[in-house]
């Protein structure tokens, strides 16, 4: 497989690490074990196109918000994560 | 010299007969020529028996001219270098070469596993399962082993790989596999269009068919061709044709597998080289011009030495100038297979016959015939006669129903071409039928991948060379490149015509796949047992898992089974194609990375001083630490690390602990971040101060501990476990990254930067006032526990200077820029020589954490929570943290939960081990009574016994229980009693005084 | 058909016309007492326990494929009951039991071998987790043996011991441990059940759930028409997670795969199956003289049944540290299987929230070994409605008490275990 | 009391052996220099700050601070790309170092010093990429890796920031390798082991160019 990291460009997945499903969110502080649990536990596991958490943790240790087709590996999109650039926010 | 060569022409071929080469097969001495495979060499030589089959041990030969061989393996090269299953067809002759055949003993003429063939009626596909089932006792004891024994072709070396291997990148924007007419006009479009272009071709001679079946080209012989366009390939920059190297696969965004064999054609490869190179290659698009594999027809005898396939036949003779019989006759359903008896003719050699399926031979080979004055009949060979000394006879059923004889020592078969359709499928894709060549073709392939040439079924010349030539300049322009391609080459198509014949019926054994000896029958059987799918059929009867892969005998197979179960070709399928394309050396992945290479080593910086002393060195993670120092007159470690223990508790002692994760935690709200990785607070720590802190991961459970420093109100020095300091990083950018995006901190990894020693013990003020600038505050009001400050040394360096302690005792730990640490170790020997200051290794460190009770890697085992190693109580209430919520789940609040608990024998003379279970006193153990484990365990000196702290069900309210530990797996049973896991200095005094 | 070296005799002197299938080509009936999704060898294996324990005989299992087409048919044929903790290693010790005694209860030859399964260890800190490891199995009724370098070298003189970057100190040893003919399993399960009356009904692939006013799973839908079932139970690792989403239901599963290789056959060479404790790899060499090996998970989800070279790679670097011998021993082929990737590592077998939906799931990478022991607790949950005493700690809501089962100590998340 | 001594040792000191490594008797394909002494300092700007710092990069440096994958020339640094919003400042004689730098970037960026934490590592020669192709899976063809070109990557599963600097005056590319101080003794064999088919020269220099 092969990563267009929005930094780096392409690059091997041998510099990459899967965390997995982008989907889920962390729930607020109050929101209890139930919600808690679901995003720890729960998946999809979409068989098909999904949106997924990568690490250039060989490269620009940005991490990634890929979409990837499980079926056939296929790479649709590749963005930041919300916290990457920061730097350049609000300028 | 040895041997005559008595099977090689006179003239023509492609060897370079100026190079002699001797060989020797089965310890018999021949000689062959530069260019030729040892199959070929062979054949000139007029061997024929060359291999025995794998379950009847039939005598083989030679039937094919490539790597699509089933019969002709053998041991290649001998000793370390022993390669088993090699193909003769594709094994290069070098000077000195050593082959012998396989599988068979005691010698390939007289091979005793051939009463097989006596069983062969029960034999048959699957039998095994049916059988060998009663009494029980024996299958493991008996049957088994006899049938590994018998199973298995080739022997393994049995002792290291003595040769190198390594793993190379490339990169372009056109790879072609195969260097045929296709893959040739693939290159010179690309070349041309300003592509970069790659070209594997698995041959040691660029131009596929070509170099046997000849052709004209733009009006000119196909070698004259093939010259001037590889000059002219070579005159282009960016065009690397590269030979002797398989494309074996397609991965994932255009990542190909290619293995290139550098040296096998030498006897060993040349010092500073290696044997062979795998190839990751990155290609923007790929054209598959990998041709097409002539395919058999099934019928009875079809194994016997002397058949043989009819292109195979031609290779020999057109470009070996080898003769594999003196009089041919050949056997096809196609138009193709007539190539062969004109190559033969040319060659000088005899006619016996053609036999051709087809009811409508056409007029130009009949004259050809009458010319030839051999017959042409219309029918099937329904048997051969002959034996280990190749073929003899050949009985024909003609069309009509009359008998024929042939006396022929040679048979070529051909049933038509099967085009080279696994690259293109090893994506799951499933190739489709294409009804006018008989034969499966591609049906779409991976993502910028297209076949081309014989392998998409073009068959003739002049499309091959179109198809490639288009395909080249296509895939140029998807890369971008925009250069013009020229015009591409032509030649005129031969004729194609064939009538589809996969299987002749008759009496005797008619073989699919050759080597795993595979019959028609078998798929009959397999069939009426209910093993119609292709995947079942392959299964049950091993079809298509040899070392051919199933190239040459997949399709017949199938056909077979679409035959007896009254379906069509396509209804039946095939089955998934699975790389890679051919064989590949294990060695050849694993590259570099054996040995000590086989990871990384990550070095101290005291690494090399502690070498000097003859420090023992254990391996952590990719680490090599010093575990102790041994000194002379020591009888064993645990002196050793006993004395490093006393040491530093009476005087003072030091350690490298340079491999915990050092990360620089910066910014305005880096406080706020810590609050949230870990469990207590570090908004409010002070500058200047240290504090211990642990880390959940979002389920609960612990994940990492360590102490982490203010230097600035925005500046915090965050270290982790050795083990886990790249995960603890990673992990931190996320929460940063993902988790907390409005957060403004900042992390950087520094822990190559500094080198860090723990110092400790009674005296370590002693030692640090010599080494520390006398005007630093090192009193305990000036420099209190768990403070942490930058301080300057003699000598003019700065160094970081944290109060904190692993071992119980006074201890500093003391940081410096890496460069210096191998001066800042020698300088502590220096400055703490007046106190007798011993380097200690990670076991007394370990010793002395123990004694201490302070959790660690076995106690950290990713299954304990906070409160399970007694430190619940650091749980903040007051803030969200990872992994607050899921802590609290009921099973992990649970009052018998197994917690840490310190543990010691009874019996002081009694050693503890770690992994010994714990069972309530005087009870029989059992699933229902394991109570926890010992999990740390060592020689306590200053308790002068073994200790240990372990888990143990509710644990903290036993403190004085007497316990059993049952340690069966080392035949050990005794008492514990459950303890305090503090086991020196309660109260800290020491470590705070 | 009874099958043995008699009949086998007797059929070579017909010619072997006279076989019979070795299941019934069943067609769907209306309806069945209970219907199965999934004709691997887990499910294969609940139908003819149902049969054989349980006398309930009218069973239907429902193949999207062709039986064994998942992994049941593409795993490295391991059997163990090496695990260390509870809830685990009681199950797979009566998997083992089940596996001593297949032949005999299926009179099918699935080439059960007991050659031992050995898991090297490299460090004092390895050492300790299997002696901790080994201590439970023999708690338990299982034999363990803990090995020495020495004992190691005597055994697999042929291991890097000169020159290794991380030495092997020595292994922990289960001597019943072993392999399994894979493809075997299945057919067996397969030839047993059909003759009890199970039918086994190839290329079905389930469309969804048939439900009653209540809810309750009441039959499937299928490419060949709808069926009903009084109970339905799904035994589709790999698409566990798909199959479950029809009934409106999330796992705590990801689907991941895991490649597996096999090299040229040659004459014998590895006495046992052995994993190396310093990287990813595992290997043993089958009867018919490949080495069939493989390592670690490719790491991202994954539903397509291949894997990338970066894995490949790996597991021949593990293959080359461990055994230099094999470096001119040819792979022979790669392929990729679907693994269902529970949360902490550890299967599901289970009730669902959905009333008649059962559900068996989670095997990670060793399902293989489970085969037995799985049908026989998943046949039991379904015919009596409770969890068999071996099982009762694969349940679903373990997760949400925090009754986790994590045998490497990773947490949620499904790539590391 | 003494003084004590505080000389710095290379990682790479004890493994790196001047002379020709591998094949002889030919030019050597792949020269290594190691280059001992330089000043490293990781920058890192600080949320909203990036704007602010690269003007303030540009006034201490006058080149514009890299903002993609590139390595930036100034007169008595280079400027080379490490991350998004980040770059490291490769500096000698302490001009540049984190005393010096962190006034001038005072609240716009956070700052590390990697001096220590690396070992560099400048890498030409005719058979350079040829070598470099068993390391790195970069495409380093001068048309897709030009002069200036920088990447934070893995070489042996190891992070590593490679770019490239300005030819040698017989035109051949020169490439320069940071890698991490603890691993320097191993990479650097695995390095030698790489290019040992095409002969290696071994250098090193006390002093960054």
């Amino acid at each position: 497989m092969r990563i267009v990291c929005p930094f780096c460009g392409e690059r091997e997945l041998g510099e990459f690490t899967y965390l997995g499903d982008a989907k889920p969110q962390r729930p607020a502080a109050d929101a209890g074990e139930d919600a808690v649990y679901d995003y720890v536990y729960l998946r999809d596991n979409v068989a098909g196109v999904m949106s997924e958490h990568w690490y250039h943790g060989g490269g620009c240790r940005s991490w990634l918000k890929i979409t990837r087709n499980t079926l056939t590996h296929e790479i649709s999109s590749v963005e930041p994560a919300a916290g990457v650039g920061a730097a350049k926010v609000g300028v | 010299m040895a041997g005559v060569q008595a099977n090689r022409l006179a003239n023509g071929g492609l060897i370079d007969r100026s190079v002699s080469l001797n060989f020797r097969f089965d310890g018999k001495s021949f000689s062959g020529f530069q260019g030729d495979t040892l199959a070929s060499a062979l054949v000139a030589n007029g061997v024929k028996l060359v291999g025995r089959s794998f379950k009847y041990h039939r005598p083989r030969g030679i039937l094919t001219a490539g790597s699509e061989e089933p019969n002709a393996l053998v041991e290649l090269r001998n000793g370390a270098r022993r390669e088993p299953n090699t193909k003769a067809t594709t094994a290069e002759l070098y000077e000195g070469l050593e082959a012998a055949s396989q599988n068979r003993w005691p010698s390939l003429r007289h091979d005793f596993m051939s009463v097989n063939q006596l069983f062969a009626p029960i034999f048959v596909a699957g039998f095994y399962y049916k059988t060998f089932m009663w009494p029980a006792k024996f299958w493991e004891a008996i049957y088994e082993p006899a049938i590994r024994r018998a199973a298995g072709l080739g022997r393994a070396a049995g002792v290291a790989d003595p040769d190198h291997y390594d793993k190379a990148w490339a990169h372009c924007d056109v790879l072609i596999a195969g260097s045929g007419p296709a893959g040739l006009a693939a290159a010179l479009a690309a070349g041309r269009s300003g592509a970069r272009v790659i070209l594997c071709e698995e041959d040691f001679a660029l131009g596929g068919r070509l170099l046997s079946d000849g052709g004209t080209i733009d009006g000119m012989p196909a070698a004259e061709w093939i010259s001037r366009t590889l000059a002219e390939l070579a005159a282009l920059p960016d065009v690397r044709l590269m030979t002797r190297t398989t494309l074996f696969g397609v991965y994932d965004g255009g990542t190909y597998g290619a293995i290139e064999r550098v040296n096998d054609h030498l006897p060993s490869p040349p010092e500073h080289q290696v044997r062979q190179r795998l190839w990751r290659i990155v290609a923007k698009r790929c054209v598959v011009a990998a041709g097409a594999i002539e395919r058999p027809i099934v019928f009875a005898g079809n194994d016997t030495p002397g058949v043989m396939m009819a292109s195979a036949m031609r290779t020999y003779v057109a470009r070996y100038a080898a003769t594999p019989a003196k009089r041919v006759a050949l056997f096809t359903n196609n138009e193709d297979g007539w190539r062969t008896v004109e190559t033969a003719l040319g060659a000088g050699l005899q006619i016996a016959a053609v036999v051709d399926a087809r009811p409508d031979v056409s007029a130009a080979h009949r004259s050809l015939a009458s010319k030839g004055g051999f017959p042409v009949l219309n029918g099937s060979v329904s048997a051969v006669d002959g034996g280990k000394d190749g073929a003899r006879k050949i009985s024909v059923s003609l069309t009509g129903g009359a008998r024929a004889e042939v006396e022929a020592d040679g048979l070529a078969v051909s049933g038509g071409w099967n085009p080279a359709v696994a690259l293109t499928s090893y994506h799951r894709g499933r190739p489709k039928w294409q009804d006018d060549i008989a034969a499966f073709v591609p049906d779409g392939a991976p993502p910028g991948m297209v076949a081309a040439g014989a392998a998409n079924g073009a068959f003739g010349l002049g499309a091959c060379l179109g198809q490639g030539f288009a395909a080249g300049a296509q895939a140029a322009r998807d890369a971008g490149r925009s250069g013009k391609a020229g015009s591409a080459p032509v030649a005129e198509d031969g004729a194609f015509s064939l009538t589809p014949l996969w299987h002749v019926a008759g009496k005797g054994k008619a073989f699919v796949d050759q080597q795993h000896d595979v019959t028609a029958s078998d798929i009959e059987l397999a069939q009426r047992e209910g093993f119609e799918s292709v995947e079942h059929l392959k299964r049950y009867t091993t079809l298509g898992m040899a070392t051919d892969q199933g190239k040459g005998s997949n399709v017949a197979g199938l056909a077979i089974m679409a035959a007896v179960s009254g379906k069509s070709i396509p209804e039946t399928g095939t089955t998934i194609y699975r790389p890679p394309y051919v064989p590949v050396a294990i060695g050849a992945f694993a590259g570099h990375h054996r040995d000590k290479n086989f990871h990384a080593t990550r070095l101290t910086p005291s690494h090399h001083w502690a070498a000097e002393q003859g420090a023992i060195f254990v391996d952590t993670g990719l680490w090599k630490r010093a575990q102790w120092y041994p000194r002379a007159g020591e009888k064993d470690w645990l002196e050793s690390v006993t004395r490093e223990v006393k040491a530093v508790r009476s005087g003072v002692g030091f350690c490298d602990v340079s491999t915990l994760g050092k990360i620089d935690v910066h910014g305005p709200d880096a406080g706020a971040f810590l609050d949230r990785v870990y469990i207590n607070t570090f908004s409010n720590l002070a500058v200047g101060k240290a504090r211990y802190g642990l880390m959940l991961r979002e389920d609960g459970m612990v994940y990492d501990d360590g102490t982490t420093s203010r230097l600035a109100e925005d500046h915090y020095f965050l270290t982790t476990t050795t083990a886990k300091a790249g995960p603890v990083m990673q992990h931190l950018e996320f929460c940063r990254q993902v988790l907390f995006p409005e957060l403004d901190v900042q992390l950087t990894s520094v822990s190559d930067q500094w080198a860090q020693f723990s110092i400790a013990g009674p005296m370590t003020r002693d030692l640090l006032r010599e080494l520390v600038d006398p005007a630093e505050d090192l009193s305990n009001e000036g420099f209190p526990f768990m403070g942490a400050r930058e301080v300057a040394l003699r000598g003019g360096i700065k160094a970081r200077l944290f109060r904190i302690s692993f071992s119980g005792e006074m201890a500093f730990e003391i940081s410096v820029p890496a460069r210096h640490g191998d001066a800042l170790v020698r300088n502590l020997t220096q400055a703490g020589a007046p106190f007798g200051v011993t380097p200690y290794g990670t076991e007394a460190l370990g010793v002395m954490r123990i004694e201490k009770g302070h959790v660690a890697g076995p106690e950290l085992s990713g299954t304990t929570t906070a409160a399970d190693l007694g430190l619940g109580k650091m749980m903040s209430t007051k803030k969200d943290f990872i992994g607050r919520v899921m802590a609290g789940r009921e099973a992990l609040v649970a009052a018998d939960r197994q917690v840490v608990v310190g543990i010691k024998p009874t019996d002081k003379a009694s050693r503890l081990r770690s992994g010994a279970h714990i069972i309530p006193k005087g009870e029989t153990p059992g699933p229902g009574n394991d109570q926890g484990y010992v999990t740390s365990i060592c020689f306590s000196p200053t308790l002068d016994q073994w200790i240990g702290l372990g888990l143990v069900e509710r644990g903290r309210e036993r403190i004085g229980e007497i316990v059993h530990a049952h340690d069966p797996l080392r035949g050990e049973e005794y008492d514990v009693e459950l303890c305090n896991p503090v086991f020196y200095d309660p109260e800290g005094g020491r470590q705070r005084g | 058909m009874k099958y043995s070296i008699f009949s086998l005799a007797r059929a070579a002197l017909s010619g072997h016309k006279n076989w019979q299938r070795t299941w019934r080509d069943a067609t769907p009936k209306d309806r069945y007492d209970v219907v199965i999704i999934g004709g691997g060898g887990h499910g294969l294996a609940t139908a003819w326990f149902l049969a054989s324990e349980h006398g309930i005989r009218n069973v239907a299992v429902l193949e999207k494929g062709w039986i064994g087409s998942g992994n049941a048919g593409r795993n490295t044929t391991i059997i163990r009951s090496n695990y260390g903790l509870p809830g685990n290693t009681a199950f797979y010790e009566l998997s083992m039991k089940l596996w001593e005694r297949m032949e005999q209860d299926l009179n099918y030859n699935t080439m059960v071998s007991q050659r031992g399964v050995i898991n090297l260890y490299h460090s004092d800190a390895q050492r300790d987790a299997y002696a901790r490891r080994g201590n439970t199995m023999r708690i338990n009724g299982i034999d363990a043996e803990l090995l020495d370098l020495a004992a190691v070298k005597k055994m697999m003189p042929f291991l890097n011991f000169a020159n290794a970057r991380f030495p092997v100190q020595g292994g922990l040893l289960q001597r019943r441990g072993g392999t399994a003919r894979h493809d075997a399993v299945v057919w067996g399960y397969a030839h047993a059940a059909s003759a009890l009356g199970v039918d086994i009904i190839q290329n079905c692939e389930v469309s969804g759930f048939v439900r009653d006013a209540n809810g309750k799973v009441t039959g499937v839908e299928t490419s060949r028409g709808r069926i009903g079932a009084s109970k339905v139970g799904m035994a589709v690792a790999g698409s566990s997670s798909r199959v479950a989403s029809m009934a409106g239901l999330r796992l705590p599963i990801e689907s991941h795969v895991l490649q597996a290789f096999v090299s040229e056959a040659i004459k014998p060479l590895l006495p046992n199956v052995m994993t190396f404790g310093a990287g990813h790899f595992y290997v043993s060499q089958s009867d018919k003289g490949g080495l069939v090996f493989g390592g670690d998970i490719d790491g991202y989800n994954s539903y397509a049944q291949r894997g990338n070279m970066p894995v490949m790679e790996d597991v021949c670097e593990g293959g080359m540290a461990l055994m230099p011998m094999i470096g001119r021993v040819r792979l022979l082929r790669q392929w990729g299987g679907v693994m269902d990737m529970s949360m902490d590592g550890t299967p599901i077998i289970d009730k669902t929230p959905v009333d008649g939906l059962y559900l068996n799931a989670g095997w990670c990478y060793g399902g293989f070994k489970a085969t037995p022991g799985s049908g026989f607790v998943f046949a039991h949950l379904l015919a009596r409605d409770e969890s068999h005493e071996e099982a009762a700690r694969f349940r679903l809501d373990r997760f949400r008490r925090g009754a986790i089962i994590d045998e490497k100590g990773v947490g949620a998340q499904p790539n590391l275990h | 009391m003494a003084e004590f001594s505080w000389s710095s040792h290379s990682p790479l000191e004890h493994a790196l052996a001047t002379g020709v490594h591998g094949l002889r008797g030919t030019e050597a394909g792949v020269s290594l220099t190691e280059i001992r002494n330089f000043d490293l300092i990781q920058v890192m700007a600080r949320r909203g700050k990036w704007a602010e710092l690269a003007r303030a990069a540009k006034t201490r440096f006058e080149v514009a601070a890299p903002d993609g994958p590139n390595a930036v020339q100034a007169k008595d640094a280079t400027l080379i790309w490490s991350g998004p919003d980040q770059f490291l400042v490769l500096s000698k004689d302490g001009n540049h170092a984190m005393n010096t730098l962190a006034p001038a970037f005072s609240g716009l960026a956070s700052l590390s010093d990697q001096s220590h934490a690396r070992a560099l590592i400048s890498i030409s020669g005719a058979k350079a990429r040829s070598m470099l192709a068993k390391l790195s899976s970069l495409d380093l063809h001068p048309a897709v890796f030009p002069v200036g070109a920088a990447a934070a990557t893995s070489i042996d599963h190891t992070s590593a920031t490679l770019w490239r600097g300005g030819d040698q005056p017989d035109g051949q590319a020169v490439f320069n390798l940071l890698v991490f101080a603890t691993f320097a003794e191993s990479l650097w064999h695995t390095m030698l082991d790489a290019g040992a088919e095409y002969g290696i020269d071994i250098r090193y220099s006390e002093e960054l160019a």
